[in-house]
């Protein structure tokens, strides 16, 4: 027999000054399985809890109902009491008489009795609850990191740095990702390899960490604490057991002309390569696409001729290999769109219109110029340079509504170091607004306006054309009196908007996390739960979610770090049970779930499994489903489709809903 | 007809068969269902217009499941249900062979559950004339008209369940019916209750039922409760496409959403 | 296929030769246009910036007699027209309320269902199929195609496949066997309805097409909007002005030009009708590769 | 002396935005009609079609459905499959008479506190105009009438 206590709470003047508390609570008491009902000015108060705490014990309380604020405040508060008083915590429910009746509602009859009902409700719904218990899930204490760029690293790194074993794979043949591109960076200038580099080269030697370069996720199974993962790993053509890296290989190598990724396609490279100099591992693969070995089959061989190891290997095939881990952090990095992408400014069919990335390889020292900025076309240094913010970011028009974020400073940055290396040279830079929050960003463009002269025009770019040698930018500067400008222009560097990966959905329904219309991965909450995606145990981390800058990346990559290492924290995690259940009772009835498996669609985190019932013999006697609570995040969806209520929803349960609704209709009484 | 007993009789003579399911005469000449086992029964077998029954609701029972390889003679519309049946992962243990008879008159044996697909939509069969003229006729009324309709029909409801029992979809083990903790459905015969249970088994079966119109013959107190599903599949049809009984593959209407589904009717 | 045939103002005036050239060639390929009867002012000069309800109706009128006519298809060549005639069809098509409004101002049924081609889609869809066969001769020459405004804006209206760069009017001029240049300025303004009023602006505007046509080697621009033609050709002498050394390069519309490949005499093609001569595109033809 | 007819209403919300919604309501004190009371589900998902009848079985007169709108789920798609739900069981209880403008569906958000309290006014209002919901009672007093008469009947035999 349910023994129910009633808490109605003042809540100073909050309730009680619309509500009749001292009458709510003396009507409760008559509700039938009400034990005890008392009134308090602030149960949430140390006192109002320890009168909790007490009455349960004195009155051998089953179940508590506080009449207060909304459970999405003070739940939690009161279920611990409940818990401290030693009946389980799920027996406390919350009726909701401040923001749902006494701050809405005029001080009258009508709004006491509504509290009344509202507590009525919940009387009868903690009649039918039952305890519950935290849900344990066993944790592989390894974690997947994919992506190896500077969010890849740095999360790496933690976690490893934590303890914790970590395999991080990469899909090109080395780590540092667009990082490890660029010049200099905002807003300090200094060397964006001189600080990855050191970063790259400790991942490659921590011993916690497992690199797996030139690899892909191939799949995912399991859950929170359990994935199960297959990784791709690509065919390099290389046994880096015997290659020393010596790079003889590749100083050999007959097909010269391939488009060179890392030089943003501004130079080229050979077949066989390794990205860049500071590659990690600095070791060479064979790009099969372009190697006249596997193209004209079997012709060449030069670098398995000339390899000193006899380390060259065309034989080697795709491997896959099969890895469990407890938690996943996507890493994945982002793209950009590229000139062809604006037929205004000529469908990318000038080679002096360029884009932010090409122009970071032209001022770096490693790149294709050694750091002098020449235009692409002639190999001239270009004496009028105009940059052109915005070039499809925020553009309606362009399916690109967002703020790409990075391209204000970057383009700072570009004119400056423009100016820098040319005194003379002259520097436009077009733009919307100048968005540069951050520490010490604001400054830094100042900088460029003021020191180093940099001309900003607030006005957007309609056309860019060529005449005689020239390239025609036709703006407008709307400020002051407002007119068209067009400047002869020798270079032309768009601050391209940032974009999601080509293979970005791809690789989201490979994770089963969900993401945005512009294929970026979305986080769990947009404000608490900025890191967390909706698939419990994997975490997101850089601009795979959003464009964010390097100092932004690291720390959310430390963030994502920072949940693995909490989940990795107990040898098991606990989960609050508010779950969906499939019944099971005893042969012959086994479960009332008739293994339709109708529910599985409907459910978003593919919580819901076959089971296959055995008799002792093995015999198959019939497929049921199954709910894994480890995925299960408790929507119910399922409960309602289910058409002969097999499924049920802790906490939430039919039995409950049900009563609360007779509940809140049943006549009150005096 | 002399075709279908042969066939019959060679499928449970070489084994294919443990167990037809089909229709012979009973003493006054009216066609009804059995259960044959042995070759020398398949002269029994009739199939012709009144072998109306969906006999694919037997593939549920134990002891017939029991035969595990089993032949069927049915009409499309029962044919139609086992797909269904199929797309809801039931009948998984059983081996299936289809006998029935086309529109030319021509015995057809159907020996996989993909011939049986095929067959079923080429030979899609429409909604029956007589229930389209009721629906329209209902559609065409007032809603207070409705209201009297159902509520005059559903009276007359004993809740003796023959419309659960005779419906192929209706194959849970325990019905929502039989819950009482909750108690969903008022086990007494009033109206309101009945009122409840036909809500509640047309929603289980929209974008589910095959409308072989069974409950609606079978039902003692005349109620053509299978216009409430013929009406909701239509409907359903209508805005989220797909047919049922259609392919193995399913495509149930409501485990699934499109973002841009109608909504005009939410504030 | 009947294909329905809407002038408007202009190919009756300014733009005379723009139609007679495209009878010309239409005739020539066995096409017949059938006028809309009774069809009034699309609403360009005024009406559709002073009231919104004409700017539809009106349009919608000559719609209506369209449909009324058992037109599938109509003819819009002039773009100012294509722009008002496709507009109100967009809100017609899109709006019930609005329908059932203006067919009450009309008193006449209107569904706006007629498909509605501008000249290029008339072109690649009735004349390019039989074309070959009835050009004669090469257009040997360099062309700038000029869209202007109203044939490449607003894009879901006009269809270009590209409109900040279009091809459609190249595409024709090739097959005329002129060989058409990569210019800067096939869309932009040439200072439209400011002829009059400000022809100053005219001027300068449509001064820098012209330079840059010429700069790129063109012998001659064409078009396929009676309004560019005519403040490129009538208002040479002032945009001549704005120009260091001024330009005879003449301004043909597009169906001249083909009509000339065709073999169609320059009579019949109007092409006596422009203030800049337009002989030196005449003696280009048959010319030897350029 | 017949006073004004105070309509009970039963609001069937999610946790995550009508229910934050209606809290919001509260801690704006945005003011409201007293006639509804809600009941908390974690998602509309979870809202079954069954709980509505019962409601109206046991004297509500009016219902309101609300959860979030389409693409905020909690759960990402609860409230798309409670949407064709709700469509279908609308459009059956429409093809069997019942009133169904009883019932309003709606999307509030965690940040509507004021189209809650509109929403509840409207209801209660339109709710209100219909007057008692007595269609689901008489379907019971009709039988019980025939039955009575049937007796009658006995008796002046």
């Amino acid at each position: 027999m349910a023994r129910i206590g009633v808490f109605i709470c003042h809540c100073g003047e909050n309730i009680s000054a619309t509500v009749d508390v001292e009458k709510v609570a003396r009507l409760a008491s008559k509700l039938s399985g009400v034990a005890f009902s008392v009134d308090y000015k602030y149960m949430c108060s140390d006192p109002g809890q320890t009168l909790i705490v007490d009455a349960i014990r004195k009155h051998k309380l089953t179940g508590i109902v506080v009449g207060a604020c909304s459970p999405r405040m003070h739940e939690g508060t009161f279920r611990k009491a409940a818990e401290k008083a030693g009946i389980n915590p799920y027996f406390c429910e919350m009726a909701n008489i401040r923001e749902h009746c006494s701050w809405v509602h005029p001080k009258s009859d009508e709004t006491t009795q509504k509290a009344l009902d509202i507590v009525r409700t919940m009387v009868e719904k903690v009649k039918n609850d039952t305890a519950l218990f935290p849900i344990k899930v066993p944790v592989t204490k390894t974690a997947l990191v994919i992506g190896g760029g500077i969010a890849g690293i740095q999360a790496a790194l933690d976690i490893a740095n934590a303890g914790h074993q970590v395999i991080l794979v990469e899909k090109t043949p080395s780590i540092g990702g667009h990082m490890s591109q660029l010049s200099e960076t905002f807003p300090t200038l200094d060397c964006s390899q001189c600080i990855l580099t050191p970063r790259m080269v400790e991942v490659a030697q921590h011993p916690n960490i497992t690199l797996h370069t030139f690899a892909e996720v191939e799949n995912v199974t399991g859950f929170i604490g359990n994935f199960d993962v297959n990784i791709r790993l690509k065919a390099k053509s290389v046994d880096f057991s015997k290659c020393t890296g010596c790079g003889s290989c590749w100083q050999k190598c007959p097909s010269k002309k391939i488009p060179d990724e890392f030089n943003a396609g501004m130079s080229f490279r050979t077949a066989i390569y390794t990205p860049f100099p500071q590659a990690v591992p600095n070791k060479p693969v064979i790009d099969r696409a372009n190697c006249t070995w596997f193209t004209k089959d079997g012709k060449c061989g030069v670098c398995a001729k000339i390899c000193p190891m006899g380390a060259i290997d065309y034989t080697i095939q795709d491997e896959i290999i099969n890895v469990k881990v407890g938690a996943i952090v996507t890493a994945t990095g982002f793209d950009i769109k590229h000139s062809d992408f604006f037929p205004e400014y000529g469908y990318g069919k000038h080679p002096d219109i360029i884009d932010g990335l090409q122009f970071e390889r032209l001022a770096s020292a490693s790149g294709p110029t050694g750091g002098e900025i020449r235009r692409p076309s002639d190999g001239k240094v270009p004496e009028t340079v105009v940059f052109l913010a915005c070039a499809g970011s925020r553009d309606k028009a362009k399916g690109i509504e967002y703020c790409s974020k990075i391209c204000c400073m970057y383009t700072a940055k570009h004119a400056m170091l423009y100016k820098h290396k040319n005194h003379h040279g002259k520097a436009y830079v077009f733009y919307m607004d100048i968005r540069s929050a951050g520490k010490s960003y604001d400054e830094f463009v100042r900088r460029a306006i003021e020191e180093d002269d940099v001309n900003y025009i607030r006005g957007r770019v309609s056309k860019i054309y060529e005449k005689n040698g020239k390239l025609m930018v036709v703006g407008v500067d709307t400020l002051l009196n407002a007119k068209p400008v067009t400047i002869e222009a020798d270079l032309v560097v768009l601050a391209t908007a940032v974009v999601a990966n080509e293979d970005a959905e791809s690789v989201a329904q490979k994770l089963h996390i969900s993401y945005d219309k512009h294929k970026f991965f979305a986080e769990a909450h947009p404000k608490l739960k900025p890191v967390e995606t909706n698939t419990a145990g994997i975490t997101l981390a850089g601009a795979c979610q959003s464009a964010k800058d390097i100092p932004e990346t690291v720390a959310q990559a430390s963030a994502a770090a920072a949940k693995t290492i909490i989940l990795f924290s107990g040898s098991e995690l606990t989960r609050e049970p508010v779950v969906a259940t499939v019944n099971r009772s005893a042969a012959p009835v086994y479960t009332t779930c008739t293994g339709c498996f109708l529910c599985q669609e409907v459910c978003p985190y593919q919580a819901i499994e076959r089971e296959e019932i055995r008799d002792r013999a093995g015999n198959l006697l019939m497929n049921a489903a199954r709910v894994n609570a480890g995925l299960c995040q408790g929507c119910g969806t399922c409960v309602a489709m289910c058409r002969n209520k097999s499924i049920d929803l802790q906490g939430f349960s039919n039995q409950q809903m049900l009563s609360e609704v007779m509940g809140l209709l049943n006549e009150p009484f005096e | 007809m002399k075709e279908l007993q042969n066939k019959a009789a060679e499928l449970l003579e070489n084994g294919t068969i443990n167990l037809l399911i089909g229709f012979c005469e009973d003493g006054s000449k009216r066609a009804v269902p059995c259960f044959i086992e042995t070759a020398a029964e398949a002269n029994t077998l009739v199939f012709n217009q009144d072998c109306k029954n969906n006999l694919s609701v037997y593939l549920h029972k134990k002891e017939v499941k029991d035969a595990v390889k089993i032949g069927l003679v049915a009409n499309v519309a029962t044919l139609r249900s086992v797909l269904q049946l199929l797309s809801e992962n039931q009948l998984w243990s059983l081996t299936l062979t289809y006998l029935t008879v086309n529109g030319a008159g021509e015995l057809v044996v159907l020996s996989s559950a993909e011939e049986l697909e095929g067959y079923v939509q080429a030979n899609f069969p429409t909604c029956r004339p007589e229930d389209q003229e009721m629906l329209d006729k209902l559609n065409a009324m007032s809603r207070e008209e409705r209201w009297a309709f159902w509520k005059d029909q559903l009276s007359e409801c004993v809740k003796c369940y023959a419309c659960r029992a005779v419906c192929p979809m209706c194959y849970c083990t325990v019905c929502t019916t039989e819950c009482n903790q909750p108690q969903w459905i008022k086990t007494s015969a009033e109206t309101s209750g009945n009122f409840e249970y036909h809500t509640m088994r047309a929603m289980h079966l929209a974008g589910r039922c095959i409308n072989c119109g069974e409950c609606g013959r079978i039902c003692p107190a005349g109620i053509p409760v299978h216009l409430l599903t013929a009406q909701m599949n239509q409907e359903i049809e209508q805005e989220f496409g797909g047919k049922t009984g259609w392919s193995l593959k399913g495509g149930y209407a409501l485990n699934s959403f499109k973002p841009g589904d109608k909504e005009n009717f939410i504030k | 296929m009947r294909i329905g045939y809407y002038p408007g103002c202009s190919l009756q005036g300014s733009g005379r030769e723009y139609s007679e050239s495209l009878f010309a060639v239409a005739e020539k390929c066995g096409i017949e246009l059938e006028e809309i009867t009774d069809w009034n002012c699309c609403g360009a000069s005024a009406a559709h910036s002073l009231n919104h309800d004409l700017s539809v109706a009106l349009p919608a009128r000559t719609l209506a007699l369209a449909e009324k006519q058992g037109l599938e298809q109509i003819l819009v060549p002039c773009a100012a027209c294509f722009g008002r005639l496709a507009t109100a069809q967009q809100e017609l098509v899109s709006s019930e309320p609005m329908r059932s409004k203006i067919s009450n101002y009309l008193e006449m049924p209107v569904q706006g269902s007629a498909r509605i081609l501008t000249v290029f889609e008339f072109l690649q869809e009735h004349i390019f199929p039989v074309a070959d066969q009835f050009i004669v001769n090469k257009l040997n020459h360099k062309t700038a195609c000029y869209y202007g405004c109203l044939l490449s804006r607003p894009k879901d209206l006009t269809r270009l496949e590209r409109p900040e760069d279009p091809m459609e009017m190249d595409a024709v001029m090739e097959k005329a066997g002129a060989t058409p240049i990569d210019w800067a300025f096939k869309t932009e303004c040439c200072g439209a309805g400011l002829s009059v009023s400000r022809t100053d602006i005219v001027a300068k505007l449509s001064a820098k097409i012209v330079e840059d046509a010429v700069s790129r080697g063109a012998e001659s621009i064409v078009v396929a909007c009676p309004m560019c033609q005519m403040n490129l050709d009538l208002r040479r002498k002032e945009i001549n002005k704005q120009m260091d050394q001024g330009s005879d390069i003449p301004v043909l519309f597009v169906t001249q030009a083909l009509g000339l490949s065709m073999g169609i005499s320059a009579e019949k093609l109007g092409l006596n009708r422009h203030f800049v001569s337009t002989g030196k595109v005449v003696s280009c033809v048959g010319r030897k590769e350029v | 002396m017949a006073e004004t007819f105070e309509p009970k209403i039963v609001a069937f919300v999610c946790n995550w935005c009508t229910y934050a919604g209606a809290d919001l309501a509260g801690t704006s004190r945005t003011k409201y009609a007293t006639n509804v009371r809600i009941i908390r589900f974690p998602c509309t998902g979870r809202i079954d079609f069954m709980l509505l009848i019962k409601a109206f079985q046991n004297g509500a007169d009016g219902i309101i459905v609300s959860g979030c709108h389409p693409n905020d789920c909690h759960y990402t798609s609860g409230n798309f499959h409670a949407r064709r739900r709700w469509m279908v069981f609308k459009s059956l209880l429409d093809f069997m008479g019942f009133p169904t403008d009883r019932i309003t569906f709606s999307w509030v958000s965690a940040a509507e506190g004021k189209k809650w309290a509109d929403l509840v006014n409207e209801t209660t209002e339109s709710v209100r105009a219909l007057g008692p919901f007595t269609d689901y009672k008489n379907l019971d007093f009709t039988q019980f009438n025939q039955i009575d008469h049937e007796g009658i009947a006995e008796q002046s035999r």
